[in-house]
């Protein structure tokens, strides 16, 4: 026990002994900050300052000329702080560091004062009291600058080796980048097929090439390269560690056959009894509780359905080379890699709990997914498309538009492909059996990229007919199960009733339930729409806030094939900088314990969702007490940690307590005496 | 030119007392949110003062409870919209603090709008400004604040 | 395993706090609620205890050794110096420790109750303050003292005094949260007392003579009752135990000391450096100090007894009130005998108490009967600060004993920030005799023409010192 | 044994029976742990005086069994005591002892697996220089000559040495300004089911009365505790009646209402002026940082965010110290009273800082020391 505050306080900062000699430039910005804010005055005002020794007014301080001034200052005044009174440090924080960092001086002891964007530009009409601000924002800088400590980014190893979670597309394009840039690659899928979604797809727009026959090659591409360790039906359990050095858990889910024996040859399905609904083919037809997943499946195993498994040992006879293991556990393995890259992809929107359009009351009413599967000649019908009904080929075919995209009630964002889909696919119909009729109903037409616009004109002459609006009603004929539907024709102003034979859904794009897992596991940002986010929209579109972290395709928004290709490269490429360089730079804003202060009350650890404090294993010094500890790689420098922390043992660099206190003290100043 | 900023002039001639506004930013989005008000120029009092901080989880109390012992008028914490925070959840532990935050002002009896919460995104610097815009005028029909220090502007 | 606990008394002032100080890994202070004189509360410094008993050594020129040993040395070098010696205890220890330190030092002793230039017959007023209790039932209440800095703990039964009722004027240097009405020292003359007004002034070794007297003659003028607050723990006890005994004062110990005819000094857990000039310790060929926390003198040799939170004896409060320490240590006792020659026995200085108080046992519940003479007529002339800005100095328990507080600033008017351009967060330069500092400050209601400060920055001089300021 | 179950029981020991209260089972049960080495260290309060005990933490069995027993005027404050000291212990407490070392485990700072906390019943306590005075005053008694002191059917009676007894209704006493300290007033937590074990004499019926302790058992540790006493031969029990079980609810049940009375009475809202009246209360303070020092829902050390950034030198109409401090106790605060009980300039700190708790506490349905939720502030997303 103590007094409120005695002396012999441990807390206190380490009395910083060093005379502070600050240098503060104020730059005009043309006329954008010098057409407002008297700069003249502002840094005579400055000047006067306790420790301010040179005050300078520039017209373009980021300019080379603006540059070289500070750079002589600091040799000329012997400076240790500069501050820099300009535009956002969102803009020029960066030059400036380099700036004063070439001069010798700890890039940290730069402060920025923003007196364009918070000042002139907002008080254009105020001269005085922007001037009057402009000197209280710098005040505030000069006080907080004599505050700043030296910090240093701390290097960490990285192992050369990536894990690819999600073999799609995107996942596989990048895992194949990687292994041909000669690292070692982990690619992750929980199917027990690598492929994705893209596997599934009969044609893709806007070529209409078929497209397991452009992805096939890929898939075995990948299997064929010597870099690549594929762990299909596999999932990522754990992550631990951070850049540079992640700490892997993957299990093996049992296949229940020895996949170095089993040939693919399937004759074990031959011979199998047990017949289920086949979920590559949406649901349609059946497969067998032993099977290939698909004829171009890599890997080419089969696989053993345990759920629906009868024990009959049928298969066990009929596989000649006696891979069926009914014993099979569950296994795990541990991998240790530098990077990791999420691929983990989607599922599409599922019409079926809101009976959307009446989807899952009415037989004829089925979802562009389900269309695909019919069309596609591997597919349940061999490439007829039947109406689930009664097995007859439709005449007219309605397809809506936008369900469970664009809609407030499910997805509020737009799915970006869909409208390419359904142009497709009305297309590939119209192009097999010219007598058929298709209605595509629309809120917009979206064609951006190369030839989709084309691909759009190509189905106008074919005859698709594409009506504005949105069904209002979707009601079943009882006898004939046709759908009528009633819809306004928004661009004719009329509202039409129509009668189908089949509807098909151009269901959105939505996070599948994986993806949650794959959020906590990697400690990464959702966004509201449920989708992952990236470091920045604009400028780190595949990197994400965590480092080491990259994602690719569709998990991080929607995206068409080529997109998610791209993401993958993109992501082998930002991936490649870290398993290169063999080293990974850290934050060097971190959160930071004073063990002296900290009582190791542990409310910090659940306030850090990175997961970058930790408590040590063994007491501090004769305390008894085991303090916490802030892993300085994991950290992102948030400080809300920093806030929890009821002694202030924990302490963010570069926004110390103190730094911001003295910020918000020289808000204020004494009134001065009315003359 | 906006219609706010082509009324502004106006509001400039009637000058008065001008309160002083301490508004804590996060780094992501209420700060930029600021920058795009400037970008915008979308004019406004010259009654705030932004600190900026990397997450509004780092605003801790103990700097708006000094805000407001040192002279602050209104004290703003600001920070990203729900679910879309840099640090996946620092605005969730924010607004923890912030209820406790306005609980005790409003036992001490601290007018509500002396303090104020609200999530502004960096592409929003038009509600940046708006919300400066009435939080200053709220603060100018209260007057000073009863918690600033004698002698001290 | 099993803690230990000693039921004690704060030594930051003579208000006589009772507290618990427990003993485990490191030194915890409880808040004993049942002690009459505070119910267990504690000021900053009581809450600072475990920072001020800090530990010590026994050493004879920097080399450490017994405390057997340095006492024995001690011994030798004070009848080496053929009675050029001198004792000093400022009431820092038990009455015990006091009548054997008397005994001790026949032939020069100085406890600090020898009033130099005040009337002996008001020295029984000076020594032995009133009950609390009267203080909270008082009518009019004038202080000269800030109770908050100085006596934290009679803040308390002021506000009480303040909630039946009573008036309370402050005399002082700043406006004072709990006075109902507050006027300036040099205003004093303006001030209305009756014998309903209780005063209450403060006397240690740095009080201006003119000004202790002029409070004297004020309570004796108006029929008033006066009481005197003290610095030292066992200030009162001093005075009962050592009223009879032949002694110096202070100034005619520095005087001695400095004319060479007094060249070994035997302090008593007392700092000999609070009270005597550094250039007088400085001619002294021995100083030697006892005490139980550690000094920050260099001393030629340290006699290191117990804290006196272990020790047994007896403390006298202001009150009067006699209160037993639980501790069980008479080490300090022994070391006094061997300086000294003999042999002390705690049980008889313990009857001598006793007898001194005209008790048959120490009870902390029931103060003894103390006569309040009353004395003559006195001239007063207290001199009020010429110089245009005078730093005054506010002496409170951290100041007597050395300890560092959270108070490195100065407070002024907000007229004089004003004036002098301060910048808020700034810094103040204060210039004193050819010494200059710079200090924080704190914009507080005192005059324009004062600094207060309640922390030692090495320029004073006494309790008023004239400085120059700028920005 | 296990949880909920009731018994009605006394020490074996005879001394014990006769100097502890109601049988001495507390006494018995804290040696016999010790004793048997479930615990390396007890609690105990070592008599001073009849008004004054100071706790200890001790091995030694003798220590305990010749330990003081039942004060009404020992507002003790174990949690404190115990805390970062890694012991395995046993300890009596009272409900808000008992919340207090709840909330120094949810700080990591107890462990509560170690701890073995033996709740004692409580209608409150009493300071000990108010007790002394109310003797003097409204019993006209020499606080000397009193022996012994119990509260029944609403009143405090005192036993002076001579045997008489002398009993004045609480209420009457508290309309004086004596008698319980204000925050036991207003305190609701009579029987502490937050702890391991709950004693108390409420539910003794018949011969038994006054010479055995009803106990109830709310957790596996407090069956444990209760049985390890009965192997080792310190301790009997048998099932309580069903008279004795309904007396036990109505008693707690009539006190708890009494302690929703005095809260209303106590907390009248405040519509304006709440700042002035913030200052006003404060406006004394010398810093002394007593009141978080003897805080047993505070786990900082020395140095904290409420001291640390606090200055003597700040000008500020209001202290930053207590700002924060109000802040980091609107969910911690348990109303102990312990520190209105040191505040050296009489500051009725409780009362400032229930202010602030009340609202909060009630608003998130958080009751601090009650159960192991964690405390909302620290809690990263609140269900609303």
């Amino acid at each position: 026990m103590s007094d409120i505050k005695g002396t012999e306080n441990k807390g206190a900062v380490a009395k910083d002994n060093e005379e502070k000699r600050v240098g503060v430039f104020v730059c005009e910005c043309g006329v954008n900050i010098g057409g407002v804010v008297n700069t003249k005055a502002v840094a005579d005002y400055i000047g006067t300052l306790p420790g301010v020794k040179v005050t300078s007014v520039n017209k373009f301080t980021c300019s080379d000329s603006g540059q070289a001034d500070i750079q002589q200052k600091i040799k000329e005044h012997n400076l240790n702080r500069v501050v820099v009174a300009a535009c956002s440090p969102k803009t020029h924080e960066p030059t400036f560091r380099a700036c004063i960092e070439q001069m010798g001086l700890n890039q940290y002891f730069l402060e920025f004062v923003n007196i364009r964007d918070h000042c002139s530009w907002i008080h254009m009409w105020e001269k005085e009291k922007a001037t009057e601000k402009a000197k209280d924002l710098i005040r505030m800088g000069v006080e907080r600058s004599k505050l700043l400590e030296p910090l240093q980014a701390s290097e960490v190893p990285v192992t050369d080796k990536a894990l690819v979670i999600g073999a799609g597309v995107a996942g596989m394009q990048s895992a194949l980048d990687l292994a041909d840039m000669g690292f070692q690659v982990y690619l992750v899928e929980k199917e027990p097929s690598i492929g994705g979604r893209m596997a599934r797809f009969d044609k893709v727009f806007p070529t209409n090439d078929c497209s397991i026959c452009i992805l096939g090659p890929k898939m075995v591409e990948v299997a064929r390269n010597k870099n690549i360790k594929i762990m299909s039906y596999s999932e990522v359990k754990a992550v631990e560690g951070y850049v540079g050095n992640f700490n892997v858990k993957v299990e093996h889910k049992p296949r229940y056959l020895d996949v170095a024996k089993c040939t693919g040859c399937a004759k074990c399905s031959e011979v199998c009894p047990v017949e289920v609904p086949y979920d590559f083919n949406e649901g349609f037809g059946t497969r067998k509780a032993i099977y290939v997943p698909f004829p171009q499946a890599v890997p080419l195993r089969a696989v053993l359905d345990k759920e629906n498994c009868i024990s009959c040992k049928a298969c066990a006879k009929a596989c000649q080379s006696g891979a069926i293991n009914y014993d099979m556990q569950t296994s795990y393995t541990d991998i240790n890699v530098g990077v990791i890259v999420g691929a983990v992809g989607f599922k599409t929107y599922d019409p079926e709990p809101r009976h959307d359009f009446g989807y899952g009351l009415y037989d004829n009413v089925i979802t562009a997914m389900e269309f695909e599967r019919l069309l596609n000649a591997a597919g349940p019908t061999g490439g007829h498309v039947v109406r689930p009904s009664d097995c007859k080929e439709p005449i007219r075919v309605g397809f809506v538009n936008c369900v469970g995209s664009r809609d407030k009630a499910t997805n509020i964002y737009c799915s970006g492909v869909c409208c390419m889909v359904t142009i497709k696919n009305a297309q590939l119909l119209k192009e097999k059996r010219p007598e058929t009729d298709h209605t595509i109903m629309y809120i917009d037409i979206r064609t951006p990229f190369r030839g989709y616009e084309e691909s759009y004109n190509r189905s106008r002459a074919l005859g698709v007919k594409f009506l504005r609006g949105r069904p209002v009603e979707v009601k079943e004929d009882p006898v004939t199960k046709n759908i009528k539907v009633r819809v306004e024709d928004t661009l004719a102003n009329e509202i039409r009733n129509l009668e189908f034979d089949l509807i098909v859904l151009a269901t959105g794009i939505v996070p599948h339930e994986g993806i949650n897992q794959i959020q906590q596991l990697l400690k990464l940002s959702k966004a509201a729409d449920g989708l992952l986010m990236e470091a920045h929209p604009k400028l780190k579109p595949v990197d994400t806030t965590i480092d080491g972290v990259f994602l690719a395709g569709v998990a991080s928004g929607p995206k068409d094939i080529p997109y998610a290709v791209s993401q993958g490269s993109a992501c082998a490429g930002r991936a490649t900088i870290l398993l290169k360089n063999k080293k990974a730079i850290t934050e060097g804003i971190t959160a930071v314990v004073n063990p002296e202060v900290c009582v190791g009350c542990q409310v910090c650890i659940p306030m850090c969702p990175f997961q970058a404090i930790k408590m040590d294993e063994t007491p501090y010094l004769n305390t008894g007490i085991k303090k916490a500890n802030v892993v300085k790689a994991l950290c992102k420098g948030c400080g809300t940690c920093v806030t929890a922390c009821p002694t202030g043992a924990l302490e963010q660099s570069h926004f110390k307590n103190n730094q911001l206190l003295a910020q918000i003290k020289n808000v204020f100043k004494f009134q001065e005496v009315a003359a | 030119m906006s219609a706010e900023a082509a009324a502004a002039p106006a509001a400039a001639k009637t000058g008065g007392w001008e309160p002083k506004i301490v508004a804590f930013c996060c780094n992501w989005c209420s700060y930029g949110g600021a920058d795009s008000a400037g970008m915008g120029r979308f004019q406004q009092p010259a009654s705030t003062r932004i600190i900026r901080v990397m997450c509004s989880g780092r605003i801790d109390p103990l700097h708006v409870f000094n805000a407001f012992l040192e002279g602050a008028d209104a004290v703003l914490v600001t920070g990203c919209h729900i679910g879309d925070c840099h640090y996946v959840n620092g605005n969730d532990k924010t607004k923890i603090k912030y209820k406790y935050l306005e609980n005790v002002a409003r036992e001490l009896g601290i007018e509500k709008e002396r303090l104020q919460l609200n999530w502004i995104s960096a592409s929003e610097g038009e509600k940046f400004a708006n919300f400066i815009r009435d939080v200053t005028a709220q603060i100018k029909k209260l007057g000073p604040s009863p918690l600033k220090p004698e002698g001290v502007a | 395993m099993s803690d230990t606990i000693y039921s004690t008394i704060c030594p930051g002032c003579n208000f006589g706090c009772g507290l618990y100080i427990r003993e485990n890994r490191a030194l915890d202070v409880d808040f004993r609620k049942s002690s009459p004189a505070n119910a267990g509360k504690l000021c900053r410094f009581g809450m600072s205890l475990p920072r001020f008993y800090k530990p010590i050594k026994s050493m004879v020129d920097g080399k450490e050794t017994s405390i057997e040993d340095a006492a024995k040395e001690a011994a030798k070098r004070i009848s080496a110096g053929k009675g050029s010696t001198a004792f000093l205890s400022f009431g820092n220890t038990t009455c015990e420790e006091l009548l054997a330190l008397r005994k001790a030092s026949e032939s020069y002793l100085c406890t600090g109750v020898n009033f130099e230039g005040l009337p002996k017959d008001t020295y029984q007023t000076l020594s032995v303050g009133i009950p609390y209790s009267e203080i909270e039932n008082a009518k009019h209440i004038v202080l000269f003292i800030d109770p908050y800095e100085q006596y934290p703990l009679i803040v308390r039964r002021l506000i009480s005094a303040k909630n039946k009722g009573a008036k309370i004027t402050a005399v002082w240097w700043k406006d004072l949260a709990l006075a109902t009405e507050n006027i300036r020292p040099e205003d004093v003359s303006k001030l209305q007392f009756t014998k309903d007004s209780l005063i209450i002034a403060d006397f240690h070794p740095f009080s201006d003579v003119e000004q202790v007297k002029s409070v004297l003659s004020l309570a004796k003028n108006a029929g008033a009752k006066v009481t005197f607050l003290k610095p030292f723990a066992n200030s009162t006890g001093a005075y009962i135990m050592s009223k009879d005994a032949k002694q110096k004062s202070l100034a005619q110990l520095v005087d001695d000391i400095n004319k060479g005819t007094i060249k070994t000094l035997f302090c008593l857990e007392s700092n000999p450096l609070e009270l005597i000039p550094s250039e007088a310790l400085g001619k002294l060929t021995n100083l030697i100090v006892q005490t139980g926390q550690a000094p920050d003198t260099k001393a030629n040799i340290v006699i290191a007894h117990e804290p006196l939170y272990k020790k047994k004896g007896t403390l006298i409060n202001n009150e009067g009130r006699a209160q037993a320490l639980g501790g069980a240590g008479t080490n300090g006792l022994d070391a006094l005998g061997i300086v000294a020659g003999t042999k002390f026995d705690f049980n008889s200085l313990h009857e001598s108490v006793k007898k001194a108080l005209g008790v048959a046992a120490i009870d902390e519940f029931t103060i003894p009967k103390y006569e309040r003479p009353a004395y003559g007529a006195i001239q007063a002339a207290p001199k009020q600060p010429e110089a245009k800005t005078a730093l005054v100095s506010v002496f409170n328990p951290f100041m007597w004993s050395n300890l560092s507080d959270d108070n490195d600033f100065v407070e002024l008017s907000l007229n004089t920030v004003r004036a002098l351009k301060l910048l808020k967060g700034g810094m103040l330069m204060i210039k004193s005799n050819g010494s200059a500092i710079e200090k924080r400050f704190k914009v507080a209601p005192v005059p324009d023409n004062v600094l207060l400060s309640c922390r030692k920055f090495g320029i004073e001089k006494g309790t008023i010192t004239p400085v120059e300021i700028s920005r | 044994m296990q949880k909920s179950e009731m018994y009605v029981g006394w020490s074996t020991k005879e001394d014990v029976r006769k100097r502890g209260g109601s049988g001495g089972l507390v006494t018995s049960m804290l040696a016999a742990a010790l004793e048997k080495k479930l615990v390396d260290a007890v609690v105990v309060l070592k008599k001073i005086n009849e008004f004054e005990a100071v706790p200890i933490i001790t091995s030694d069995v003798n220590e305990v069994l010749n330990s003081a027993g039942s004060l009404h005027s020992v507002p003790s404050n174990f949690a404190k005591l115990i805390a970062n000291r890694n012991l395995k212990v046993a300890l009596p407490a009272k409900g808000c002892d008992v919340r207090g070392i709840i909330e120094q485990g949810k700080r990591n700072a107890i462990n509560l697996d170690n701890t073995f906390i033996v709740g004692l019943n409580c209608g409150g306590s009493m300071h000990p220089v108010v007790t002394r005075e109310m003797l003097e005053v409204m019993y006209k008694l020499k606080p000397e000559d009193v022996h012994g002191e119990e509260i029944e059917k609403g009143k405090l009676i005192f036993e002076t040495k001579d045997g008489k007894e002398h009993a004045i209704t609480i209420d009457e006493l508290e309309e004086k300004g004596y008698g319980r300290r204000e925050s036991c007033r207003y305190c609701t937590i009579k029987v502490p089911n937050n702890s391991d074990i709950a004693c108390g004499n409420w539910g003794v019926t018949g011969d038994l009365v006054g010479k055995a302790t009803f106990v109830e058992i709310n957790s596996e540790k407090g069956a444990k505790l209760l049985q390890n006493a009965i192997d080792a031969g310190y301790v009997q029990v048998q099932k309580p009646d069903e008279k004795g079980i309904a007396m036990r609810a109505k008693i707690k049940g009539v006190m708890e209402d009494l302690g929703k009375k005095w809260k209303g009475k106590v907390f009248v809202p405040i519509d304006n002026g709440r700042l002035e009246y913030f200052r006003k209360e404060l406006e004394h303070c010398i810093d002394c940082g007593a009141c978080k020092a003897v805080c047993p829902t505070c786990s900082c050390g020395d140095v904290s965010k409420c001291t640390e950034y606090h200055f003597r030198g700040d000008a500020y109409k209001m202290s930053m110290y207590h700002l924060v401090r109000f802040l980091h106790l609107a969910d911690a605060c348990i109303g102990c009273g312990q520190c209105s009980d040191v505040c050296p300039v009489d500051i009725p700190l409780t009362r400032l800082y229930r202010r602030f708790a009340n609202p909060v506490q009630e608003q998130l349905k958080y009751e601090p020391g009650m159960d192991m939720r964690k405390p909302p502030y620290f809690e990263v997303k609140l269900n609303e």
